[in-house]
């Protein structure tokens, strides 16, 4: 029975430990009867991953990090107080948090309520597992992970629906009815986009596409921009980050569906808000930012690093739209949606569909692949300029002074505009 | 065939409680969906009955009112107070008073303006980032305040009859630093905000208020001049030698959120040109005319005006020889501005509603009174 | 001892027969759907049984049925929901026992 | 796919998706059911991985738990008057007992074949090859499933479309 893990002997090889756990499980499986080390391999494997990926990320880098920074562009320090430059901010934070006593309503719906937020953590978990983090460094290297990875955030949407219809709140049902509908209306672009990028590396499995873009050394983000910029904008409608954060909009619908959520029920929201993000974000570095491969630089640093360096990259876009863009309406994201996402993304998969065919006939040359990255850098921006003009945007028509009645010549008289 | 029922409204309240009503003000609005249908306005949750206490005070002892009303601009309403008890014991302020009240004045609609600003962004969903950088500017005139007056919020500066101290040696160079700072925050402002896609689209269209209807509904200020009238106080019926001062109103297009905030922004502008051209002329000499504690002005009434950074704040008072005012009325901005608010809010979404009375720029303090 | 065929196809056939039950049994014309949906996931995990136990040239037969199936159940869930919310919007009520216009 | 895994993977999916679906059956909140059937969605998905049919159960997780189980929570908000509590018909007990008969029917059938089962896992079953399949052989019932979404899409929006929206549409 060979083990499971497959380890290399790379000396960076973080995930086996030093092989500590295969010897611990080989000398298991001497003992227990049966297969029963199967189960211990994946309890073992469920608390690694939580414990490496998920609780490191948005503890250290998300609740900290993000703060911070967004603090920063306000001018403002974020937090340094507790422990070294504030690093145990989170700590302090999830402390705080499960001492604090969570509330139900009475006319709540109280078990819904009590399981919304487990159904909101388990999939933040599940994300991890197909992301590749270095050389065969993942833990389930599916053939249909990309598909595998729009399946499992289709489940957060299901529980941020069960935690706002169940507490019985006019404002959550606001923000559970919100979300859902905007969910699904940035479920077709989003697909739209990744989609080009399957058109382009030919396989739906992360491992695959990290293999293209290492064999063509050239990124998914240079061949496919707008599939990049689709996938950003329905990534963060999906996840409720601001410009697109109706679902908890603080200024209208207090705190949408969380506004009945004390307590660590609360934190397990906030926290895995933030995992997502990540693992959306690793997602996006592995697909579009060629995963752990540095166009050769991965024989000296190992992979995983170049990775995570990747994924907060990607990270910082969410925290840098977070800070400073205000949030558009809930029917204005769902035409942008409709009108301007999805006919963009079908465009643009006809494009690259082409340039497939065309790539096809020359047996996938290398040098093609440039040519066409230029091509699209171009051709998207053309195209995202015409379809918006098409589309009625005037920026000109929009004058951001105000008249100067001295300017004016005198008084204005009512009535009289430009 | 019984009637096609739509999905059946239901009563959501805005405030009191609620992070975006700036104050203990409630919306009663009637919803069906997302669409506001009816709204309703409950005030008078900060209603301290100023009016009838300001009647058993004298008069330079109600002064502290006028800093409560509008807690943000208790300058202004100071020096509206001021000009009222004056015009009604036709005292004379010396020029140098007039300069100083023509600074302070214009200081504190910076401060405002700032306020109303970041909070308006605040409203529209940019999270805390244009409030921050404004309160990072406003605390620059609250220490100029703090310097001059001892308080940064409830001034309490000005007396009947001109100010309360004379300028310290600090008020200078603090001005100049204001001066110099403030015109590069305002492009900062206007280039994340007023050319930002999302700003434009949220507040294009919203809450517009046609000029016939700002007419109707008495609004004044920024209110008025978004809709396009050129109406200022400061120019129509000047008060402490505005009229010396070189400088300009904005005027909206077509009297939308967006152009509202424009037309502030604009302002801002404005109120520097006006601080730079008073500081440079202030003109030395007593700072107030001597009055008598228990002022008693002759039988009679008078009404002042100001232009205060939320619209025309006007002080009515009626003296029979005592040494109390026998009636004390405040035509407060805000209260007027706010009864456009429900044809602006009717018909759009509650975020829309959310924004326009962001737009509006309401001080609780000032409409309950 | 590992899942033979017979397993599947049990889970299949008692997954049917309780989709029929609530189709049949429940009151709200929402019920009834989420019964017509159980079934077609029960015929859907019969279908891939099949393709996965038995011996036939291209066993990838079974998942292409099983793709169309899942559109026709997408589109079918679609109209049968715009079906209630029309109903609901002309007689208040989507009970199955009140719809009863065409009786005599 | 042997071993004791695969056998515990099993019963523990059966196990979740009858209970799942007999909650459907039992439970007396509408919205109970239908989180129940989001739940035996999800069983089934996994019963697809089982079967190494991977393709399949990431389209049935998206398909079924990601769009129509929201169309349904969807339709039950829309009702907000309608009876949300799950209750019986008049003609509940001859359904059951039907369903039961049929039930008996199946399995016999079931166990008293001998089923010409193939040993190992048949190759040919991933993604591309469905691809594949599904554009050459299968081309025309492709095509004809796409142009019956268009329909149910078109169908869909006229039945709910408000008098107001056909009256501005009138206009327009």
């Amino acid at each position: 029975m060979t083990p499971l893990f497959l380890t290399s002997d790379r000396w960076y090889d973080i995930r086996d430990l030093g092989n500590l756990s295969r010897a611990l499980l080989d000398a298991a499986d001497k003992i227990l009867p049966g297969g029963v080390v199967y189960v211990l391999a994946a309890l073992i494997g469920f608390v690694a991953s939580f414990l490496l990926f998920v609780l490191p990320s948005q503890l250290i880098i998300g609740v900290y990090g993000e703060r911070r920074i967004i603090g920063r562009m306000q001018s403002r320090l974020g937090p340094n107080r507790v422990g070294p430059f504030g690093l145990l901010q989170p700590i302090a934070d999830a402390i705080k948090l499960i001492q604090k006593e969570a509330l139900t309503p009475t006319q709540a719906d109280r078990v819904v309520m009590y399981i919304a937020p487990i159904i909101f953590v388990m999939p933040a978990v599940l994300l991890w597992a197909v992301i590749p983090f270095g050389e065969n460094m993942v833990i389930a290297d599916i053939p249909v992970s990309l598909m595998y990875f729009l399946a499992v955030s289709a489940l957060p949407v299901i529980a941020t629906f069960m935690a706002g219809w169940s507490s019985n709140n006019k404002y959550s049902l606001f923000g559970a009815m919100r979300i859902v509908s905007m969910a699904i209306s940035y479920e077709s672009p989003l697909v739209l986009a990744l989609l080009g990028a399957v058109v382009m590396s030919g396989t739906i499995s992360l491992s695959g596409m990290v293999a293209w873009a290492d064999e063509y050394t050239i990124w998914m983000v240079f061949v496919q921009p707008l599939a990049l910029v689709i996938y950003f904008i329905c990534v963060s409608a999906e996840l409720n980050r601001t410009p697109v954060d109706i679902a908890e909009a603080e200024s209208e619908i207090v705190a949408g569906y969380l506004t009945e959520y004390s307590g660590m029920k609360w934190g397990l929201f906030y926290g895995m808000d933030i995992g997502y993000a990540l693992a959306a974000s690793g997602f996006a570095a592995t697909v579009f930012l060629g995963g752990w491969t540095f166009f050769g630089l991965e024989e000296w640093v190992p992979g995983w690093l170049i990775f995570i360096a990747k994924t907060h990259l990607f990270y910082f876009l969410f925290i840098w739209t977070r800070g400073t863009l205000p949030r558009l309406r809930a029917d204005q994201l769902m035409a942008f949606a409709w009108k301007f996402l999805l006919p963009l993304g079908v465009f643009n998969l006809l494009i690259v569909s082409t340039e497939r065919m065309l790539w096809a006939e020359q047996d996938y040359a290398k040098g093609l692949i440039y040519v066409f990255a230029l091509v699209n850098i171009v051709l998207s921006v053309g195209l995202v300029y015409a379809w918006a003009r098409f589309n009625g945007y005037r920026p000109e028509r929009t004058p951001t002074r105000p008249r100067l009645v001295k300017q004016a010549g005198g008084y204005i008289p009512v009535g009289e505009r430009p | 065939m019984t009637g096609i029922i739509k999905s059946e409204p239901f009563v959501i309240n805005i405030g009191p409680q609620h992070p975006s009503t700036h104050g203990v003000f409630r919306i009663k609005a009637t919803v069906d969906g997302e669409k506001v249908i009816d709204a309703e306005m409950v005030m008078g949750y900060l209603h301290r009955s100023m009016e009838k206490l300001a009647e058993e005070r004298t008069y330079t002892q109600n002064i502290p009112f006028t800093d409560r009303t509008d807690y943000l601009s208790s300058m202004s309403n100071n020096l509206g107070y001021c000009l009222a008890v004056e015009k009604l014991a036709g005292i004379e302020v010396p020029p140098r008073g007039n300069a100083i009240r023509v600074i302070m004045a214009e200081l504190q609609r910076l401060a405002s303006h700032c306020m109303a600003v970041g909070a308006f962004a605040n409203d529209t969903g940019a999270w805390q980032t244009p409030v921050m950088w404004a309160f990072r500017e406003r605390e620059k005139i609250l220490d100029i305040f703090e310097v001059t007056s001892g308080a940064r919020l409830t001034c309490n500066y000005m007396r009947i009859g001109g100010v309360a101290f004379d300028l310290r040696p600090e008020f200078e160079p603090m001005v100049r630093r204001v001066l110099r700072e403030f015109p590069p925050f305002i492009d900062e402002m206007e280039g994340l905000l007023s050319e930002n896609e999302i700003f434009i689209a949220r507040t294009k269209g919203v809450g517009v208020l046609t000029p016939e209807m700002a007419i109707n509904s008495s609004l004044s200020g920024p209110m008025l001049r978004g809709s396009g009238i050129a109406w200022d106080i400061r120019k129509a019926d000047p008060y402490c030698g505005y009229e010396q001062y070189d400088f300009d109103i904005p005027i909206g297009y077509n009297g939308d959120s967006y152009d509202r905030f424009i037309v502030r922004l604009e302002e801002m502008r404005q109120s520097l040109k006006i601080i730079q051209q008073a500081l440079d002329g202030l003109p030395g000499g007593p700072f107030r005319t001597e009055v008598p504690l228990a002022l008693r002005p002759p039988k009679g009434e008078a009404y002042a005006r100001i232009e205060s950074p939320r619209g025309e704040l006007g002080y009515y008072l009626v003296s029979d020889e005592g040494p109390s005012p026998y009636r004390f009325h405040i035509r407060p901005p805000s209260f007027i501005n706010l009864s456009a608010l429900k044809e602006m809010t009717v018909g759009g979404t509650v975020a829309d509603a959310i924004v326009v009375l962001g737009s509006i720029d309401i001080v609780v303090g000032e409409i309950d009174r | 001892m590992t899942p033979g065929i017979e397993h599947f196809l049990t889970v299949g056939a008692l997954l049917f027969c309780l989709g029929l039950a609530i189709a049949l049994s429940k009151r709200n014309a929402v019920g009834v759907l989420m019964g017509v949906e159980l079934m077609l996931n029960a015929v859907n995990l019969t279908l891939i049984t099949f393709s996965r136990f038995t011996v036939s040239p291209n066993p990838i037969a079974g998942h292409t049925f099983v793709v169309f199936v899942l559109t026709v159940a997408a589109a079918e869930a679609a109209v049968a929901l715009a079906l209630a919310v029309a109903v609901y919007r002309n007689r208040e009520t989507i009970d199955v026992d009140r719809l009863n216009l065409l009786r005599s | 796919m042997d071993g004791f895994g695969v056998s515990l993977a099993f019963w523990v999916l059966a196990a979740i998706t009858l209970v799942a679906a007999g909650g459907v059956m039992v439970s007396r909140n509408l919205l109970h059911a239908v989180l129940f059937l989001i739940l035996t969605f999800v069983g089934v998905a996994g019963f697809f991985v089982l079967l190494s049919a991977d393709f399949i159960a990431m389209a049935q997780v998206i398909i079924y738990v990601g769009a129509i189980a929201v169309l349904v929570l969807f339709a039950v908000l829309l009702t907000p008057r309608a009876s949300r509590d799950n209750g019986e018909t008049r003609w509940a007990l001859p359904g059951v007992l039907l369903s039961v008969c049929l039930a008996a029917i199946f399995l016999f059938v079931i166990h008293d074949t001998a089923w010409k089962t193939r040993d190992g896992v048949p190759q040919g079953l991933s993604a591309s090859d469905l691809g594949t399949a599904l554009l050459t052989t299968w081309v025309v019932p492709f095509e004809i499933a796409s142009v019956l979404l268009t329909a149910a899409l078109v169908g869909a929006i006229m039945l709910t479309r408000s008098p107001e929206e056909e009256a501005e549409d009138a206009l327009a």
